[in-house]
């Protein structure tokens, strides 16, 4: 086997080999690198016993309520499922009704104990006045994703 | 069937240089026994943590332990010359890191492989996922080894700063961790994890021939 | 066979030397002289493809190095100037895998004269690490026996051998060229051996 | 376009473009400074913390961008012999350290207030931050290794398995979840951005990219003045 062949070889090789991979990768990667899981992959799936997981969603509309000054209550949605949300600490800046949130902790009958809560923004960026404006004259509809 | 048989003869030559230096390889297990003693000493009585943390402490410890032998991997033979003689022996030198690269993988890695079912149970981790822990360590270090014959063979001229192998092959082997250890967290996925890792090891394995090979090229033109 | 012609070699925009040519026939013996630092080891390994010549170019057999790369390792044997030989084994082990590994065609009471004629006959058991220096120098010479090639490149020979190798060497040297090898070496002293051709480098 | 492959040539042409190149820099960085703090917007929901973008993206994007073009100069000089190749990637690498630093702690400082986080590990944070690493193994490789031959042509070896990160850094927001938001800007779809918004950050991008290509000259004079010399 010449040195020729051998290189004509390896090239065929690695051609084959690196599509084979892209191929598997791209087949297989898009659910399991995930930083959070939806609230409607977490009512299907059995790994939520005791086990501390991020879901990410979005706050409900009109299902936030302040118990106390540092505990809360909310819905996660991703608008197919939602899961019942409570927090005790400091909310980021960003949270509130309708926006993105990712939020860390345990199950606990039904019940999600959040111990981190992360707002998630989206990649819109839109003068607050023009916001204002939109709204004033009705035309305000944006639904988040 | 004359290139045939140089290479089984090849595997014969490293059967025989690993053989003669089987304590090396011992002293390697030891070593990955002893960390797996300290970390159970360490986290304490509580069969939870261990069993929830083991995957990662064995996956560290793989990696320690690979990053530890790399010196071996192609400095001795640059060093004595013996690659050169492979070399004019009739093997390319994308075709000499391939062979090296199953060689490590035969003579160093296995015997880890063969050790880590007893890890595994030293330190409580489910029986049922055994079978997938063990193809994705398997899987896994076989990788181990092609990003180690890439940091090795850059690092043959370098003879300052050996630690910068070890950092190279780390970094590179992130994205085993990331999915590997995905598989204890995991209740079901357990195939396109194993199809993700195949797919990695596919990848790098068909780098380290190029990599690998314009780096020794590049030591031996330049020792 | 081999012929260099116009060989230059620049390394970090340094001439090493400047066109060299030379021709290498069966039957001859090529010395290498210079001091140290002169480039001879880098002659010898462009000559072995492993070094890329800045101008120049080298044939073999009448075609272009690069193009015939495999027929020429199929033709040359080379020693540098490190031993080869494995440490922790023995000497029989050595040979052994030596002899596997090259599949050499040589029987096993030619490799026991030329152990004999090397006095190594009496250490095959021991280890090489426990060789003197001088002696795992010999052992490696015992690879041009294996290998059985035509064409020899030799890197530096006779530095630390005794008077007696060095007369070994010359035998073996006149034996090859008999049988219409070729011989290529570096050496930098004035080793007293019939030579072909003389290169100043 | 030869300055771009050739050192002396390079040197003539850098003679030239350095000083305007500098000016030019502090004007975008006097006017997108004055854009991104009185006359651009707040932001409908983040208010004025947004203005971290205008720090932010373009150091991120001059990282990735910088790195691209080390890829391409490192391939072009292993494969067609070209040492201006290895010259560029010795002297780029701690720019665009120093472009993924500014990227990462602005995106910290960003993160605190609104995710209410500085760091998180989810796929865009962590491959940026592999980013920052495979900048400084460049770096230390280059420090490293006696031998100036083989020292470049590792440099360029490692430059480009270390490419596979590029694509994973930009798609690791659309293939997988993460806590990062999805690219604002991209080249098929329509800007999700406000023109108002949008002019500071593409002349602070330009600032960035002025300062970087000043440093570069710099740099890169330097380098091969020292070649010259022998002195690495």
């Amino acid at each position: 086997m010449s040195l020729r062949f051998q290189r004509l070889l390896l090239i065929f090789l690695t051609l084959v080999i690196l599509l084979s991979a892209v191929l598997l990768i791209l087949y297989n990667t898009r659910e399991n690198v995930s930083y959070f899981y939806t609230p409607s992959e977490i009512n299907k799936s059995d790994m939520i016993i005791n086990k501390i997981i991020r879901i990410g969603g979005f706050v409900e509309n009109d299902s936030f309520k302040k118990i106390s000054s540092s505990s809360f209550k909310f819905r996660i949605t991703d608008e197919k499922a939602s899961i019942l949300v409570t927090f005790n600490g400091i909310l980021p800046d960003l949270f509130r009704e309708g926006q993105g949130a990712v939020i860390e902790g345990t199950f606990d009958n039904n019940v999600f104990n959040a111990t981190n809560v992360f707002a998630k923004h989206d990649e819109n960026y839109m003068p607050a006045s023009i916001k204002e404006g939109l709204r004033d004259t009705g035309y305000w509809n944006k639904k988040y994703k | 069937m004359k290139f045939l048989k140089k290479i089984i003869f090849f595997y014969y030559r490293e059967y025989k240089l690993n053989m003669s230096g089987v304590q090396d390889i011992l002293t390697n297990i030891v070593f990955f026994f002893l960390s797996v003693f300290i970390f159970i000493f360490s986290i304490g009585p509580d069969k939870e943590t261990i069993s929830t943390v083991g995957v990662a402490i064995v996956w560290t410890l793989l990696l320690l332990s690979s990053t530890l032998s790399l010196r071996k991997f192609y400095q001795d033979d640059f060093e004595n010359g013996n690659l050169l003689i492979i070399h004019l022996n009739g093997f390319s030198f994308g075709f000499i890191t391939i062979l090296k690269t199953f060689s490590h993988f035969l003579f160093v890695q296995v015997p880890f492989l063969l050790s880590i079912p007893i890890a595994c149970i030293l330190l409580n981790i489910p029986n049922d996922k055994l079978l997938y822990l063990f193809t994705s360590f398997g899987i896994g270090s076989l990788t181990l080894s092609c990003l180690g014959s890439i940091s090795s063979s850059m690092n043959l001229m370098n003879q300052r700063n050996f630690l910068l192998g070890s950092v190279i092959v780390m970094i590179f082997s992130v994205p085993i961790i990331i999915f590997s250890v995905g598989i204890i967290n995991m209740a079901q996925n357990f195939n396109s994890l194993i199809n993700i890792l195949f797919g990695i090891l596919l990848i790098v394995f068909a780098i380290n021939p190029w990599a690998s090979g314009l780096c020794l090229k590049l030591s031996i033109e330049n020792n | 066979m081999l012929i260099v012609k116009d060989l230059s070699i620049e390394r970090l925009d340094k001439k090493i030397f400047e066109n060299i040519s030379l021709s290498l026939a069966p039957g001859n013996i090529t010395i290498l002289k210079g001091k140290n630092g002169s480039g001879k080891t880098t002659l010898l390994k462009a000559i072995l493809n492993l070094i890329e010549p800045s101008f120049g170019s080298i044939y073999w057999k009448g075609k272009l190095l690069k193009k015939n790369l495999y027929d020429f390792y199929n033709n040359v044997t080379y020693i540098s100037d490190t031993t080869s030989s494995l440490k922790k084994l023995t000497l029989a082990d050595n040979i052994n895998i030596w002899k596997k590994f090259f599949i050499s065609n040589i029987n096993d009471t030619q490799i026991e004269i030329a152990l004999k004629t090397l006095k190594l006959d009496n250490y095959l058991d021991k280890k090489v690490g426990t060789l003197s220096f001088g002696e795992t120098k010999k052992l490696e010479f015992l690879r041009l026996i294996i290998e059985n090639k035509n064409v020899w490149v030799l890197d530096e020979p006779l530095s630390n051998l005794d008077d007696d190798s060095i007369e070994l060497m010359k035998q073996t040297f006149e034996d090859h060229c008999e049988k219409q090898g070729s011989i290529i070496f570096s050496s930098h002293q004035n080793p007293g051996i019939y030579v072909t051709e003389e290169m100043q480098l | 376009m030869k300055f771009l492959v050739n050192p002396s040539k390079f040197n003539e042409i850098a003679d030239y473009i350095f000083k305007p190149v500098l000016v030019l820099s502090i004007l975008f960085f006097a006017l997108g400074l004055l854009f991104s703090f009185y006359l651009s917007p707040d932001d409908y929901q983040q208010g004025s913390t947004v203005r971290i973008m205008y720090v932010h993206v373009p150091s991120a994007w001059l990282a990735l961008l910088t790195y691209a073009i080390m890829t391409f100069y490192s391939i072009a000089a292993l494969a067609f012999r070209m040492p201006f190749g290895f010259i560029f990637n010795t002297a780029v690498a701690p720019i665009g350290a120093i472009f993924t630093l500014i990227c990462i702690i602005s995106g910290s400082l960003w993160g605190k207030p609104m995710w209410g986080t500085w760091w998180v590990w989810d796929a865009r944070l962590t491959s940026v931050a592999i980013l920052f690493i495979i900048y400084l193994i460049i770096i230390f490789i280059n420090l490293s290794f006696e031998n100036r031959v083989v020292r470049e042509k590792v440099v360029a070896i490692f430059v480009i398995v270390g490419s596979v990160n590029l694509p994973i850094i930009k798609f690791s927001v659309d293939w997988w979840n993460t806590l990062h938001q999805p690219a604002t800007i991209s080249k098929l779809a329509k800007p999700s951005i406000d023109p108002s918004m949008m002019t500071p950050l593409i002349i602070m991008t330009f600032a960035f990219m002025m300062i970087g290509v000043a440093i570069a000259i710099l740099r890169i004079k330097t380098e091969i003045i020292s070649r010259k010399s022998n002195l690495s």
